[in-house]
């Protein structure tokens, strides 16, 4: 019999534009486990199936089909909703129906401050996005003085900004502003105008794509140049480099994956040859949300495997204490039930990203400071 | 005071381009009494051909202009004439409701269409600015404002003084009266919902150069919308025009000074004191 | 002024029927009206003459025939029997309320195309209702009742009818601007303009039309010269309460 | 005729009652939410449907009685029913400090003032920190869906049995006054100002009720989701749908539409909105007055009604 | 004090035979005016509508009110049931000061007006328009809808509109809604009424049944303000005749001395009719 895996994801509304990494890492992963000879407990082979609702970035309709995944499609297990205000909406479902939910879409601190026993997530902690960057700048000639730090003001980015705030103060940085903006803001001139009358050198960005998109060609139309600028998301994703085209070059970011043979993985082989298969079959490149998905799936599994069952409860138990190498990195998840992963930095050079340091060396030469926009080839 | 400068200087640049996004509301609402709420859609959708004219055509997204705004303009009559014209008699929600469906049917095929990928048309010259003193001004910001501007003033020639500009508005208040005095309604009904397309049309293609498209920007587009042709008042184009001016400048100045989490306040407010004080709106006659 | 029957009529209505939903409101309306005459039309409250006028102006479904100046009108639109100068002054007035009454002019000459010809027309109509002139830039819906309705007749005006038909024309008027407006009636008749008058004050519009028709619950029942119909006993019980 | 009317009404009402307990759970949360629609499409019926005033503010209330609720539960750890009186007592006051100014517009001019109000409350909301600023607040879990269910009924009835009340009483009468021509009902002697505000603040109760359960229900909550003004819009249309200005057409509207994008979300999933979208655009089409109109009159026209629909609304 | 109130509101050219007219005033027995307005004036944007204008209605008078046409009558009338403030100048009621009063206690106080423009509930039924009036009008109205409904069928009856009363108000033709427009003010049971041209449009025997109707109005002791622009209606009718004229009065007095005055001929009767 088929062990079915339920979700809702975002397929349609605003928050499509990520919600499906999910709906396609999903379906890969799990095409690529039944390849492999399906799931394997107690010596019999088992047939991996996946049962899909699309949410319509509605919180309330996904609470409504977690429930209906698990009450009348009778799935056994759960894998979770992209975004970290569904997630904590649909934990509770997984929680009151004692069922495990493994979810690489909400990374908000919130989700797992609440002591839920069935909530696992594998996106790393929002509060460290900006470590490794923050780490790299000590390191960078001139030395940055003085830094920006702007942030949306929703759970995920509230989170981000209140672990950058410290770890710039010990970095020796200067915070010469620190805004909060509205989620979905499109105009950023004023905020840029002040980046550009107070000379700030470095600026951190935690929001959404659609912000920094407007954020980096609003940049451009006003000359405005930091020697830095990061962002917390978009950078790594090709649909950003694609939407800037050459404007996107310089912009720094973090990923807490990169497609690299170094991560080994049961399925895939690693995650250059995932990457492969998911642009083969789906003609773009996979991100971190991708990866994190597909690690969901495996996790799943991998906890399945190691119970012997398929019993909720059981899994449950397998999954708080799991270690294995995923294409996503190593998973294994803290009491609360989330993971920790360091992120790399990355930056856009030319038309390609490049990763150039790991958190403690250079993995390639970083384009910096930034040139003026008029100075650029 | 440099910074004050710049940053009244981006609001007015704002201002323009919010201006056009209200225009074609405003025209559609203040004389077919037709609330638009697909209005933010139409735009994303002019955006998108202004988006296809430029990647798959490489026709600068300042001469597609009119082409964007002639295809929404036919695509305007056709929905006016075929599908909007059925029901403009009945009770007023019934508009409403009709449009709210047109939008999400239009956002859906959208997405469709286009995917949800996120979009910017970025020519060359995009990003360019020019220095005048300390004060930096974007290139395109300037060149919408100046769009703006003249579709404004336009639209405002028209219909005060053309001969059709002032049967669309009799049109609008006496349906009976219109007909006896030798206007078609269904045809000057059509033709002024294709006229609030075709602005649509146009501000979505000077949106797109200077912010990221996808489908599902609409929602907000028809809500500042509102917001603007309220404030100027809906009798008068000039006054969209006023009310664009004064939302850019008060949201720019919010974000200055008080925070950028409060320009929607700020700007909601305003909205609401206006409507109390001048139900009219700014530039407004009062009744 | 007497009536040459040999003459082609300049509207002719035969067996013309009309109502609102499945109620018939009019039914089997026959009537002839002449080059410059003034025709009145009478009835009391409800009888259906401002039916009438709609159906003629095409405004409302009918069936039957309309002839006007030798042209079928039976399947033409409202705006094209206001192109062929059959134009109206309708009942309630229906200005635009909230354009200026210079506006409200211009939209009388909405069919025409003769921008010095409509100035010319403009000046003159303002020479004969100063108090339009007076008000030009006033939202029309903001006048007083009296005012409106001399708009509304000053907008027909402007269209430059060969027909024009007149509901309740001394509605809500002081008797002086009454005689005023009787005076021009009668005086564009004089240059070859048709006038159709619906009017309550019976006296009044048989004192200054050639003829006259009297409606009742949707039919003609009576019709014939206007000093006629004043000496009949009939219309002299039913509508002069003598 | 009347009397088998109200024992049709009483008998749909047990089986209502009883779906907790015949249903699945999944029906069982459907019918919470649908059931809270409902009550939000009712409680607009009361100021939209009665009065005429096209409130985009209802979801204001919504959101005040769900964070009357969250705070009271959340921050000051009160029982639930604390939260809903401390929620109702925000949208009554809010109802009338700002009613007072925001009625005296007329028309669209009211819908978009009322709409703007939304807005600005989510950014209000936004940067207060008992409230939990953007981030939102988190409730205790209460795994309880019958409670909520049976809560939601019960808040349906009452709000009907208002509405009912409404369309039979003298105050009723003089809100449809109002919405039929203010002018003419104020020199009539109806004190067109606390009618209005009346009626605004009783159709802010009863969606603040519908905010505060649907909280505690959904356990989370936020200024974007509070204060959805797409939730505002979703009540306008299952009103209008259903016949607005009727006792039974906005329940009749918000169930039909429910069960309608229910059914599309989990049978075609990803099309559903299309579906959604087009459905609401026929149904203006056809019935422009409403389910409740369809009822009524098409049994003695047939199909005929809505081509009659059609040639009387069309231009 | 009547004098006194003519001698202001009236501009220094005040012609000879106006006096005359107001000299009638003073053979007048005194008694308290049910409603008395104190140099009112009204403004629109620069014109002058209603100028510094005073007059008073006695209980259970008919008092007719006419000028040409924008001289200020609807407007005035607007000024005392509340539709519009007056900018100066003060309305009295039963002796008490109604100047800024909110149109519907006005109504509640007994002030029931109809419209020139007509002003019908448009969804509603003829009996359910004229009930809104009996449900909240003089006093607090009545309690229940259906004895508001029974007394609006009389009302309906009293005008001759009982046959219409199921019909929507929107589709009456025009005369008829002027008579629901009656019916509705009546079924208010006000003391005084303020009739706006209820009979333009109507042939002379349905005028007849209005100046019936309104009479009976009369006799039940209500006061009545009636502007008419049908001449043989306000002689058959008013007990006392004032005249606006740019907003001023220039005449008040008995109908027939009123009406042969030279200013109101010149300005309102025209040669034909005088
Ligand atoms: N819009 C309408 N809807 C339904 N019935 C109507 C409408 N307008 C008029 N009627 C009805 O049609 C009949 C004829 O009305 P019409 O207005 O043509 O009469 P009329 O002769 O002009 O009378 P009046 O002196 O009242 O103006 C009346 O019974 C009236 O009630
Ligand atoms: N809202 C307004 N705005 C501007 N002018 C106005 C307004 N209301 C009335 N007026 C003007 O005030 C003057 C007086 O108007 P009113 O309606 O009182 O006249 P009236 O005596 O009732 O005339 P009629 O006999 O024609 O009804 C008119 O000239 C009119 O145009
Ligand atoms: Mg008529
Ligand atoms: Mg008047």
């Amino acid at each position: 019999q088929d062990i079915v895996l339920g979700a809702s994801v975002q397929l349609t509304g605003p928050l499509a534009n990520t919600g499906r990494y999910y709906r396609d890492a999903y379906q890969i992963t799990v095409d690529k486990i039944n390849a492999a000879g399906g799931v394997k407990i107690g010596g019999q082979a088992h047939k991996l199936a996946l049962k899909l609702y699309d949410n319509q970035s509605d919180v309330n309709l996904s609470v409504r089909q977690y429930t209906q995944l698990l009450t009348q499609d009778k799935v056994n297990l759960l894998l979770g909703p992209f975004a970290s205000n569904f997630a904590i909406a649909d934990s509770a479902v997984s929680e009151k129906y004692r069922v495990p939910m493994v979810q690489g879409g909400g990374a908000s601190d919130q989700i797992f401050s609440r002591n839920f026993k069935y909530i696992f997530g594998t996106l790393a902690p929002a509060s460290n996005y900006f470590g490794s960057t923050i780490d790299m700048l000590a390191h960078l000639k001139p030395a940055p003085k003085t830094a920006a730090l702007l942030y949306a003001d929703d759970s995920f980015d509230v989170s981000v900004a209140n672990g950058t705030r410290p770890k710039l103060k010990s970095a020796g940085l200067q915070i010469v502003m620190d805004e909060r903006y509205s989620t979905n803001a499109s105009d950023f001139n004023t905020l840029l105008s002040q980046i550009k009358s107070k000379n700030v050198d470095v600026v951190l960005v935690a929001g959404h794509e659609t912000e920094i998109l407007n954020f980096v060609r609003q940049a451009k139309s006003l000359a405005v140049a930091p020697k830095l600028y990061s962002f917390t998301v978009g950078v790594p994703s090709e649909d950003f480099r694609k939407a800037l085209g050459k404007d996107a070059d310089y912009a720094f970011g973090m990923t807490a994956w990169l497609p690299s043979a170094d991560l080994k993985d049961r399925w895939f082989g690693d995650a250059q040859q995932f990457a492969q298969a998911y642009r083969a079959k789906y003609g773009y490149d996979p991100d971190y949300h991708a990866a994190s998905g597909a690690a969901d799936v495996e996790t799943l599994v991998q906890a399945m495997e190691n119970a012997g069952s398929t019993d909720p409860k059981k899994v449950r138990d397998e999954l708080a204490k799991i270690k294995f190498d995923s294409l996503y990195g190593p998973i294994a998840f803290a009491a609360n039930g989330q993971i920790d992963l360091p992120q790399d930095v990355v930056q856009v050079q030319g038309d390609k990203l490049v990763a150039v340091y790991n958190g403690k060396t250079f993995t390639a030469q970083a384009k910096y400071p930034m040139p003026a926009w008029g100075a650029r080839q | 005071m440099d910074l004050l400068i710049q940053v009244l200087v981006n609001g007015i640049l704002l201002g323009g381009l919010y201006a056009v996004m209200a225009l074609g509301l405003a025209l559609v609402w203040g004389v077919l009494n037709i609330v638009n709420l697909a209005h933010g859609a139409f735009i994303m959708l002019g955006a998108y051909i202004s988006w296809h004219l430029y990647v798959y055509a490489s026709i600068d997204p300042f001469l597609g202009l009119p082409i964007t705004a002639i295809l929404m303009f036919a695509l305007g009559y056709a929905l006016q004439r075929g599908l909007l014209n059925l029901v403009v008699r009945a009770p007023m929600f019934n508009t409403l409701l009709l449009t709210f469906g047109l939008e999400v049917v239009l956002t859906y095929l959208a997405q469709l269409a286009f995917s949800a990928d996120y979009r910017t048309i970025n020519p060359a010259y995009a990003g360019n600015s020019f220095q005048l003193g300390a004060l930096t001004i974007p290139v395109v910001r300037l060149a919408a404002f100046a769009v703006a501007l003249g579709l404004t003033i336009g639209m405002w020639l028209f219909l005060l003084h053309t001969r059709l500009g002032r049967a669309i508005r009799a049109t609008a208040q006496n349906l009976v009266a219109a007909r006896l005095y030798g206007v078609e309604p269904r045809h000057l009904y059509a033709l002024t919902f294709g006229l609030g397309l075709a602005l649509a049309g146009a501000a979505g293609g000077l949106y797109g150069t200077v912010s990221q498209i996808n489908p599902y920007i609409g929602a907000s587009l028809t809500a500042k919308s509102f917001a603007i042709s309220i404030i100027g008042g809906l009798d008068n184009p000039l006054g969209v025009l006023v009310g664009g001016l004064f939302l850019g400048i008060v949201e720019s100045l919010t974000a200055l000074y008080i925070g950028p989490t409060f320009s929607d306040v700020a700007s909601f407010s305003i909205l609401i004191l206006v409507l109390i004080v001048r139900p009219s709106g700014l530039l407004g006659k009062t009744a | 002024m007497s009536r040459d029957t040999t003459q082609e009529p300049l509207l002719l209505v035969e067996k013309l029927s009309a109502g609102y939903g499945e109620m018939l409101a009019i039914t089997d309306i026959d009537l002839r009206i002449y080059r410059a005459e003034i025709v009145a039309l009478i009835g009391s409250n409800g009888a259906g003459k401002s039916t009438l006028l709609r159906a003629l102006s095409r405004v409302l479904p009918c069936t039957g025939r309309i002839v006007l100046n030798g042209r079928e009108l039976s399947a033409a639109t409202s705006d094209q029997v206001f192109a062929l100068g059959m134009v109206q002054v309708p009942e309630g007035r229906q200005l635009f309320g909230r354009m200026s009454v210079h506006d409200n002019l211009l939209m009388g000459a909405y069919r025409r195309s003769d921008k010095s010809a409509i100035a010319q027309d403009l000046e003159r109509i303002y020479e004969m209702f100063p108090r339009l002139a007076e008000r030009r830039r006033q939202m029309a819906g903001s006048m007083s009742g009296g005012e409106q309705q001399l708009c509304a007749l000053a907008r027909a005006l402007m269209a430059s009818p060969i027909l024009i038909m007149v509901d309740e024309m001394s509605l809500g008027l002081a008797p002086i601007i009454v005689e005023q407006l009787m005076d021009i009636l009668v005086g564009i008749r004089r240059n070859g303009v048709t006038v159709f008058l619906v009017e309550q004050d019976i006296h009044l519009a048989l004192s200054i039309a050639d003829r006259g028709y009297v409606m009742e619950t949707g039919r003609i029942v009576q019709s014939g010269p206007a000093r006629e119909l004043v000496d009949d006993p009939k219309v002299r019980h039913a509508y002069l309460g003598t | 005729m009347k009397a088998r009317y109200a024992a049709l009404v009483v008998v749909a009402g047990l089986l209502l009652a009883a779906v907790p307990w015949l249903g699945s759970d999944v029906l069982t949360q459907f019918g919470i939410s649908a059931l809270l629609l409902a009550v939000l499409a009712q409680g607009w019926n009361i100021i939209g449907g009665y009065t005429g005033y096209a409130s985009f503010g209802n979801s204001v209330f919504y959101g005040l009685g769900s964070y009357g609720v969250g705070i009271a539960m959340v921050q000051w750890q009160q029982p639930f029913a604390v939260g809903l009186a401390f929620g109702v007592l925000m949208a009554v006051v809010f109802a009338v400090v700002l009613g007072l100014p925001v009625l005296r517009l007329r028309g669209h001019y009211f819908a978009i003032a009322t709409l703007a109000l939304a807005q600005v409350m989510i950014a209000i909301v936004s940067n207060i920190g008992l409230a939990g600023r953007n981030i939102g607040l988190v409730l205790p879990p209460l795994n309880n869906d019958p409670l909520f269910y049976e809560l939601s009924l019960g808040l349906l009835a009452l709000t009907t049995l208002c509405v009912f009340w409404l369309a039979h009483s003298r105050f009723g009468f003089g809100l449809i006054a109002i919405r039929e021509n203010e002018e003419g009902a104020a020199v009539m002697g109806v004190n067109t100002t606390l009618y209005k505000v009346m009626a605004f603040a009783l159709s802010g109760v009863f969606s603040a009720l519908a905010g505060g359960i649907h909280a505690y229900w959904i356990t989370f909550l936020d200024p974007e989701s509070a204060f959805d003004i797409s939730l505002n819009v979703k009540m306008i249309i299952m009103a209008v749908l259903g016949g607005s200005g009727t006792v039974l057409g906005p329940i009749v509207g918000a169930f039909t539409l429910s069960a309608l994008s229910e059914v599309l979300a989990s049978e075609i999933t990803s099309l559903a909105s299309l579906f959604f979208g087009l459905v609401i655009v026929v149904a203006v089409v056809f019935m422009p007055r409403g389910l409740a109109d369809v009822l009524r009159r098409s049994r003695k026209a047939g199909w005929r009604y809505f081509i009659e629909n059609i040639r009387a609304h069309r231009l | 004090m009547t004098v006194d109130h003519m001698a202001n509101s009236v501009s220094g050219s005040m012609p000879a035979s106006a006096s005359d007219a107001q000299g009638e005033e003073l053979a007048r027995e005194p008694s308290i005016p049910i409603l008395d307005a104190r140099k009112v004036t009204r403004r629109f944007a620069g014109l002058l509508a209603v100028n510094n204008v005073s007059f008073h209605l006695d209980a259970g008078e008919i008092l007719g009110l006419v000028g040409p046409n924008g001289a200020g009558k609807t407007t005035l009338i607007n000024l005392v049931s509340g539709t519009l403030f007056p900018d100066s100048g003060e309305i009295v009621f039963q002796g008490k000061d109604i100047t800024r009063l909110a149109p519907y206690r006005r109504a509640r106080q007994g002030i029931g007006r109809t419209f020139q423009i007509m002003q019908p509930f448009p969804g509603l039924s003829v009996l359910d328009n004229v009930a809104v009036g009996a449900l909240f009008g003089r006093g607090l109205g009545l309690p229940g809808l259906g004895p508001a409904r029974e007394q609006a069928r009389e009302c309906l009856d009293f005008v001759g509109l009982g046959k219409f009363a199921g019909q929507r108000a929107d589709e009456l033709g025009g005369p008829s809604r002027k008579r629901l427009e009656l019916a509705k003010a009546l079924a208010m049971q006000p003391k005084v009424l303020l009739c706006d041209e209820v009979m333009s449009g109507l042939n002379l025997v349905e005028i007849e049944e209005v100046i019936d109707v309104i009479r009976k109005v009369r006799d039940q002791g209500i006061s009545v303000l009636v502007i008419e622009h049908v001449l043989k209606a306000i002689k058959d009718l008013s007990d006392r005749l004032i005249v606006l004229h740019h907003g001023e009065k220039i005449a008040d007095g008995r109908p027939e001395l009123v009406l042969s005055d030279a200013a109101v001929v010149q300005a309102y009767l025209g040669k034909r009719r005088a």
